[in-house]
């Protein structure tokens, strides 16, 4: 295989999920949010699998298997049964405008270029592309985090930010502890998932639901 | 021999001033009462009074403690040493090194606060009043006086009065700004201190603007005579310090003969006529002022003070 | 010899304990008290005697100084005992000692005496280990170590919410001010970490580092003594305390206080710039001058003793900010003087401020009253404690032949000798600052005037004050022999005065002469011809001419006496009420100072004819320096917290928002900065 | 192969035995019933743990590929295991009441045993891992545990707290995570990929050479991701729910120790960048996070209702005057945050020992509930008078040496900065002893019952702090020195 070849399939694949990013961003129901990213980490077990043939690291097919078969399918799942379950608004509602926050977002991954192109080349090109995209993802990820009101959507901002940082992991070649790392994250988030389960979270985190009111506690005012 | 006869100056400098004290209102009285176009009392009527008053039984409130009984004769005692460090006909006296002016200031000042005290101890609203006005004027008074003090004994290089006014006696000191400015002070505060008009009345009674007469209210029989006595040398102290260190001609010096010493003394009685009668003239041609105008009065002499201390400060530069 | 003090001041510490013990001995719990007070008695006698032994030149140089492994641990601990330490201890430790015999009987009345007893004793090892550290270290250990006991000691009597609100905004300037000089003693040590004295002595700073030391140590120190506008802390804290505490703040303790500005400014810093003088000099007056005109308005008998402590140390401010001056110029003997004006005023103010403080602790005792107005006629049911108060407020107000009047003496004399000073502004300033002085001389003496007839003459305003009582022998015997030394500086100042001399010597490379030795024992600090006073000449001619006239009249005149009623201009009022009070006196001046400096508002609602209430009237007045300098700061800092408090109560998506917006902080700084 | 002598090997054995030992009992525990034997059991492996450590002094291991002793951590690890030590010893006394008023059952008591020495693992795990990649994973699992046991009274607020925690934990984690692929990143190429550009001591040898722009960006998300777990402003917003809400042993748990630990990985990544000349120096950051930390902390604790969450402020802030003082560097400085780190440890522990007393036997953690402790349990409210004294920095205890240090050695170096520093150590000084006014004197309110928890952890904390304020053994003093020196400027 020419070099030049899984250099453009792993920088397509990385690309792609910044895109996908974007379209989290963009989404504003429920269900196509859910589906948009379990095409996310679709694309992040391609991309992991893409780079355990190239580098011939075949441990990283476990973790492409996890992000398969647990992130692309049991959790947008799970989370699908739970907003059916709890009755949670079909539309999210965003902090500020779908617009201002794309070109936030945008500004985001220029950012991420910036900080990553001085970036000697001696240390190879994948993976600082790669590094630039993941970069992105993970910015992209925190930025939907915040511009969201609505439990659910966050969580999905925070495992769009950690496929990001399952990205940049796999992209770093011979990393040890990677499928250790890997499955870690999914525990915390299965742990995140079974809270909202559990604890119907409301207050602090907005709101499940955006009836919900902010009832400070501890200490009220 | 020579400590003796030194000693024996000193004593008669102490006696004298205790003699001379009652005389010296004697005239002032006798030349107010003439202007106002009154008779008048003799002008040895101050020593009459204090002999009736001496040998009068004295009356003590029921509460009055014993430092109400006490303070007549420490004001006393305290005036008299003032008057008597403060060279009247001569200087060089052999006890002089031991409190210089601004001693004398403070024991004026010991005088005024156990007087302040007993106006107090019988627990009146007039003996308050008293002693609160006395402590105002004193606060205001106090400072213009060391101010002077200060013009004075930086003129002269010392704060000893036998030094300053045979510094001052000297040709070449001449006429100063300083002095001017410092003996109209000295004028304004003699007059606060002494209770005279236009500060206090020293003739009234029963009058709510009465100051000094109001913390002595309680005092009778040989008390109160002590304290006239202790007032009548606070003038002749103030009279002998104007003379002494504004007019300090005829000041018989350390060890002089007794021809000397007599001429001397000559020239202070001089002096001090003079004085009594430039005060009677001027308590008759002014009018007593409100209690609260007196701060004011006071404040003029603490500024003159200060000025003539700053115009010696630059001065000494140039 | 440091060894012995080093003994005396771990027996002190250890004393501490006897606080927790207190009542769970065998035996009774005065034992305890007994034990903590004799101890503390022994260790400030010990104390004082090696301060008193190093000041007279008696022990070997090598054996003032002593270095111990603990501290800063690369540096050790350094304690030394020159000439200027020495003479504090000695005055801190008088204070100490005669504080401990009061605290004999006074303690006895305490409600909870574990509360003094456990700080009691470590506080005045605190006091006497800051005077012996020599390392900034050590220093601002005990410094602040100090600062921390009185803390618990004015927390006594905690139960009252003015106490812990005193306590609190004392513990916060202490602590102010302990910072201020840290940063003083960090600038002067250098970024190499010179803590030592003798290295910070030896090294030089620059002229506008130096400055900014001062203004520090101004800040620090200043505000620790009690200097304006830095005071407002000190009437709070001080009358708080238990008497004998208050007696050892105000007396000892701003002394101390004192001391770390001298050991800074004259001793670490080097030579000084001439404004130098000129600032402290400016401070000391209005420091003087506010003091003793707030005093003067004060219906607090303690409160009052509070701040006529601002009052002087203003005046020991005025004669070592007259000492820089002159030393600046290379005048060393006016500076020796204006030092020891100073130092002299700073032993003085130890003795009679303490008595004073026992006085008003005594009828605090026996009255349970510190307000002025439910006082009065006190010197009818407690005739000793009435003389030596009578005492101790004639030895304030400057009157001969007591010490309070020598150092006042002292320092006019070295005001007068400054217009050898060549420097323009300090020839206005020091006339000035004189009238300044004279004038608060005098409202002294009105302010304690007040002070004692109000509270110890006339007639009883309260049934407390009718039923008072005599105090024990042990405050008995403190409040006599303060009173006895406040009378023997006065009358034999060139004793004490001498012993000044190695501190000057020491501190301005020059001192006065020997005074002990001239005939009379008169002192004359430059030339007989310029100035000479003698207290003992005086005491004798004032004992002689009181009572000559007194047995003459009593022999030849009459000695018959008569009590009567109250004749009052024959009209008079028996309700006590009807006497003056401590604001019907005051009135005149408030009338004359007031709406200047205190904001005094009066306010008379009279009713209209036909009316039958009573007429009221109010004064209400401020101190300037806690309106503009105080509340300001603790308002912005309450507004401050206010706003930011709001973080508290945010939601997770918002935190997460403030973690975010740190990364994009950090990653543009990053990409800017490459 | 290096020759191993005895000495390697046992000290080989020390380090597994304080990984094994707390990874057993927290099995063991898990599975036992019963109070009184588990809290026995708690305590004896927290000391054997404790033991171990102290053996650390005598025998180092060499340093393998995955677990590293050397100067810098093994103070930690000491510091670590003797207040989980003590910890324990309280907690046992204090779980006790716990279940008698039925704030925990039976089966939460198991729970909350087992994952204690989780914690204590995961603590230990972290301080002697070698691997960038084992200690990240380790803090993680700390931050898990500890999660878990902030919720343990399952009330709304506790549950809302430990939410809180773990999302902001969570976010910590992801930022540490990517900073940490970024180091591996930047030392791949010099010494090769695998486990080995992954060890601290390898990497420090090498860190000369590593992509000095890698390196900046790896300590941006390094400083947030642990920073996070420090509890620095404005990253801190879970610290002060999570303390107030846990039960105190955890509270004291977390404060001494846990924000220790992951300062501890800040500062390894620190002394990185300070290896390699061409990358930006940490300084400023920390110390700018470091006084935003102190200051603002300052003025939070005035506003404080409750008690725990008001000295969880005071955490932040000294976690802040830490950060700043390694921030500043230098000889003198870094001793002083190392010694401050050691005070605010045993003292902040001590002070949440005398809060969860207080709690108990007033039954509220209301600040205005609570008045004139020294009066009530005079023991008690002296103990607390103590701990605030020494943490509000006033001699004679150590936290005054530590700020002593850092101020007058900041002023002559940026005397802006130390101004700004003094103001938050004043204002905080402020609110501390406000509050400590409050509770402590005054008129007595609330309720009056004995306390029966045991007072000598509290006690020895208290007096090893005085101890230090005044004295500092010279073996301590010295070993602190190399680890200033170590971590530069």
């Amino acid at each position: 295989m020419a070099r030049g070849l899984a250099f453009d399939i792993s920088h397509l694949l990385a690309g792609g999920m910044v895109l996908l990013s974007f379209a989290l961003l963009y989404q504003d129901r429920m269900f196509s949010l859910l589906r948009i990213y379990a095409l996310h980490a679709l694309v992040l077990s391609l991309s992991v699998a893409w780079q355990a043939w190239v580098q011939g690291a075949p441990h990283l097919y476990v973790t492409a298997t996890i992000a398969l078969a647990f992130k692309a399918i049991v959790i947008p799942v799970a989370l699908h049964r739970i907003v059916v379950r709890l009755g949670i608004h079909r539309t999210i509602e965003t902090v500020v405008g779908v617009g201002p926050t794309i070109l936030f977002g945008l500004g985001l991954v220029g950012l991420s270029v910036a900080v990553i192109l001085p970036v000697t080349a001696e240390s190879d090109a994948l993976a600082r592309e790669d590094l630039a995209f993941a970069l992105s993802v993970v910015l992209l990820g925190l930025l939907m985090m915040i511009t969201r009101r609505n439990a659910v959507s966050q969580i999905v901002g925070f495992m769009s930010l950690e496929n990001g940082l399952v990205l940049a992991a796999t992209g770093a070649k011979g990393m040890p502890l990677v499928v250790e790392i890997s499955v870690a994250f999914s525990i915390l988030i299965a742990f995140i998932v079974i809270g909202i389960v559990l604890f119907r979270i409301r207050e602090r985190f907005d709101t499940v639901d955006i009836h919900a009111l902010d009832s400070f506690r501890g200490e009220r005012r | 021999m020579a400590v003796i006869f030194d000693l024996v100056v000193q004593g008669a400098q102490m006696a004298l001033v205790l003699v001379l004290a009652p005389l010296l209102t004697g005239i002032v009285r006798l030349v107010k009462a003439r202007l106002m176009g009154r008779r008048g009392p003799s002008p040895i009527q101050p020593y009459r009074d204090l002999m009736r008053l001496l040998r009068k039984e004295a009356v003590l409130a029921e509460n009055a403690s014993w430092l109400f009984r006490v303070t007549p004769y420490v004001v006393f005692a305290s005036i008299w040493v003032a008057a008597s460090l403060v060279p009247t006909f001569a200087t060089g006296l052999i006890f002089s090194w031991s409190a210089d002016l601004i001693a004398i200031v403070a024991l004026l000042g010991s005088a005024r606060f156990f007087l302040a005290l007993a106006g107090m101890d019988v627990g009146t609203s007039f003996g308050g009043i008293g002693s609160s006005r006395e402590m105002m004027i004193a606060s205001l008074a106090e400072p213009a006086m060391l101010m002077i003090v200060f013009a004075v004994a930086l003129l002269a290089g010392s704060t000893q009065l036998s030094t300053v006014a045979a510094v001052l006696q000297q040709p070449e000191v001449g006429l100063r700004v300083t002095l001017a400015l410092a003996l109209v002070a000295m004028v304004i505060v003699a007059i606060a201190e002494n209770a005279r008009i236009p500060v206090d009345n020293p003739a009234t009674h029963l009058e709510l603007t009465m100051v000094h007469e109001a913390m002595v209210l309680e005092y009778s029989g040989r008390h109160l005579a002590m304290i006239e006595a202790g007032a009548f040398l606070k003038l002749l102290l103030y009279v002998s310090l104007i003379a002494c260190v504004f007019l300090p001609f005829g000041l018989a010096p350390s060890g002089a003969g007794p021809a000397a010493y007599a001429l001397a003394l000559l020239v202070y009685l001089a002096k001090l006529l003079g004085g009594g009668v430039l005060l009677a003239l001027f308590e008759t041609s002014i009018a007593k002022m409100r209690v609260f105008r007196v701060p004011e009065y006071l404040g003029v002499a603490l500024m003159l003070g200060l000025l003539g201390v700053m115009l010696l400060f630059v001065s000494r530069s140039l | 010899m440091l060894t012995a003090a080093g003994a005396a001041i771990l027996l002190l510490l250890l004393l501490g304990l006897c606080g927790p013990l207190h009542g769970r001995l065998p035996g009774s719990a005065a034992r305890t008290d007994r034990i903590a007070y004799g101890g503390g008695m022994a260790g400030c006698f010990v104390l004082m005697s090696v301060g008193l032994a190093a000041l007279s030149g008696a022990v070997e140089d090598d054996a003032l100084s002593a270095a111990l492994p603990i501290g800063l641990p690369w540096l050790g601990a350094h304690f030394r005992l020159d000439p200027l330490s020495a003479f504090f201890m000695v005055v801190v430790d008088l204070g100490g000692l005669i504080a401990c015999i009061y605290g004999l009987g006074y303690g006895t009345h305490e409600r909870e005496p574990g509360r003094v007893l456990g700080f009691f004793t470590p506080y005045l090892a605190g006091l006497n280990l800051v005077l012996l550290a020599d390392d900034a270290f050590s220093f601002l250990l005990c410094w602040e170590f100090m600062s921390l006991s009185s803390w618990l000691l004015v927390l006594v009597s905690h139960r009252d919410p003015e106490n812990r609100h005193a306590a609190y905004v004392y513990i916060v300037m202490a602590s102010i001010g302990t910072f201020c000089l840290l940063l003083a003693f960090g600038l002067m040590a250098g970024p190499g970490g010179g803590y030592g004295f003798a290295a910070m002595r030896a090294s030089a700073l620059d002229p506008g580092l130096e400055t900014v030391v001062l203004l520090l140590a101004i800040a620090g120190a200043g505000s620790k003594a009690g200097l304006v506008p830095l005071h407002a802390w000190l009437p709070l804290a001080h009358p708080a305390a238990p008497s004998h505490v208050s007696a050892l703040m105000s007396g000892v303790m701003t002394k101390v206080a004192i001391y770390g500005f001298v050991r800074i400014v004259l001793d670490l810093l080097g030579t000084p710039a001439w404004w130098w003088g000129l600032v402290v000099l400016l401070l000391g007056g209005l420091t003087a001058a506010m003091g003793v005109l707030y005093a003067l308005m004060q219906q607090d008998l303690k409160r009052l003793l509070a701040y006529s402590t601002v009052e002087n140390v203003g005046l020991v401010f005025v004669g070592l900010g007259l000492a820089l001056a002159f030393q600046a110029q290379g005048m060393v003997v006016p500076a020796a003087l204006a030092l020891s004006a100073g130092l002299l005023h700073v032993l003085n103010h130890s003795l009679f401020k303490s008595l004073l403080f026992f006085g008003a602790g005594a009828v605090l005792v026996a009255t349970g009253e510190r307000q002025l107005d439910r006082l009065g006629g006190l010197i009818h049911r407690m005739p000793r404690t009435a003389i030596l108060f009578l005492v101790g407020c004639a030895a304030i107000s400057a009157l001969p032949p007591l010490n309070g009047f020598v150092s006042e003496w002292l320092i006019f004399q070295a005001i007068l000798l400054s217009p050898q000073l060549p420097d323009w502004a300090l020839r206005f300033v020091v006339p000035a600052v004189g009238a300044v002085l004279a004038l608060s001389a005098a409202l002294v003496a009105t302010t304690f005037v007040k002070a004692y007839g109000i509270a110890f003459l006339g007639r009883p305003r309260s049934r407390e004050a009718e039923a008072a009582h005599e105090v024990d022998r042990w405050q008995g015997a403190a409040m006599t022999g303060l009173a006895a030394l406040c009378l023997a500086v006065g009358v034999l100042p060139a004793l004490f005065l001498d012993l000044l001399a190695p501190v000057t010597q020491a501190l301005t490379g020059a001192s006065l002469d020997r005074q002990s030795g001239l005939p009379w024992l008169t002192l004359i600090p430059i030339a007989e011809a310029r100035s000479s006073y003698n207290g003992l000449l005086l005491l004798l001619f004032i004992a002689f001419s009181t009572v000559v006239p007194a047995l003459v009249i009593h022999r030849f005149a009459t000695r018959a006496t008569r009590r009567g009623a109250i004749w009052d201009c024959g009209f008079p009022q028996t309700d006590p009420a009807t006497q003056y009070t401590s604001g019907s006196f005051a009135q005149p001046l408030r009338r004359v100072f007031g709406t200047l400096i205190f904001h005094a508002r009066e306010r008379v609602d009279m009713p209209l004819p036909g009316e039958v209430r009573a007429a009221r009237f109010s004064v209400e007045l401020r101190d300037l320096a806690w309106d503009v300098f105080y509340a300001p700061v603790a308002r912005a800092v309450e507004f401050a917290a206010g706003r930011l408090n709001h973080l508290q109560f945010l939601t997770v998506r918002r935190y997460l928002s403030l973690v975010f917006g740190a990364l994009v902080l950090l990653l543009l700084v990053l990409a800017i900065w490459q | 192969m290096i020759e191993l002598t005895p000495l390697d090997i046992l000290g080989e054995a020390i380090v597994v035995t304080i990984l094994v030992v707390p990874a057993f009992f927290a099995g063991l525990l898990a599975l036992l019933p019963g109070y009184r034997l588990t809290a026995r059991l708690n305590v004896a492996a927290a000391f054997v743990n404790f033991a171990m450590a102290m053996l650390l002094f005598v025998a180092r291991p060499t340093p393998g590929l995955y677990l590293l002793v050397d100067d810098l951590n093994v103070s930690f690890i000491v510091l670590t295991t003797f207040v989980a030590f003590t910890t324990s010893a309280f907690s046992a006394s204090y779980i006790a009441h716990e279940l008698e008023i039925g704030r925990l059952t039976p089966t939460y008591l198991r729970f909350y045993h087992a994952m204690y020495q989780v914690l204590m693992f995961a603590m230990n795990l972290a301080l002697v891992a070698n691997n960038i990649g084992l200690m990240w994973v380790a803090i993680e699992l700390a931050t898990l545990t500890t999660v878990l046991m902030v919720g343990i009274y399952r009330t709304h607020e506790a549950l809302e707290a430990a939410w809180k925690y773990f999302i902001l934990g969570s976010v910590g984690i992801a930022l540490a995570l990517f900073g940490t692929i970024l180091v591996y990143l930047a030392a791949r190429p010099i010494i090769g990929q695998g486990l080995d550009a992954m060890a601290w001591d390898r990497m420090l040898r090498a860190a000369h050479g590593f992509d000095p722009v890698l390196l900046n960006l790896a300590f941006v998300f390094l400083l947030l991701g642990y920073g996070t777990k420090v509890g620095l402003a404005p990253l801190h917003a879970w610290l002060p729910d999570a303390h107030a809400e846990g039960p105190t042993p955890i509270s004291a748990v977390l404060s001494g120790l846990l924000l220790n630990v992951a300062l501890y990985a800040v500062l390894r990544f620190k002394m990185l960048l300070a290896a390699n000349v061409d990358a930006l120096a940490p300084g400023p950051l920390m110390v700018a996070m470091g006084l935003v930390s102190t200051v603002f902390a300052a003025f939070m604790l005035y506003r404080r209702r409750d008690i725990k969450r008001m000295f969880a402020y005071s955490s932040i802030e000294h976690m802040g005057i830490i950060t700043f003082a390694f921030g500043m560097g230098g000889a003198l400085a870094n001793f002083a945050g190392l010694l401050h780190m050691t005070m605010h440890s045993l003292t902040k522990s001590a002070i949440f020992f005398a809060v969860g007393h207080i709690s108990q036997v007033k039954g509220t953690q209301k600040i205005a509930d609570i008045r004139g402790l020294t009066e009530s349990h005079p023991v008690l409210g002296w103990g607390l008078v103590l701990g605030v004294v020494a943490i509000a920095g006033m001699p004679p205890l150590g936290i005054f040496m530590s700020e002593f240090l850092i101020v007058s050695s900041t002023f002559a170096r940026a005397p802006g900065l130390a101004l700004l520093l003094v103001a938050g150590l004043v204002i905080g000084f402020g609110a501390l002893l406000l509050r400590l006014q409050g509770v402590a004197f005054g008129p007595p309110a609330g309720g009056r019952a004995p306390v029966e928890a045991s007072y000598v952890p509290m006690f020895a904390h208290l007096a090893l702090v005085a101890m230090a304020g005044i004295y500092l053994p010279e073996p301590l003093v010295r070993w602190f020195q190399n680890v200033a020196a170590l971590l530069g400027g």
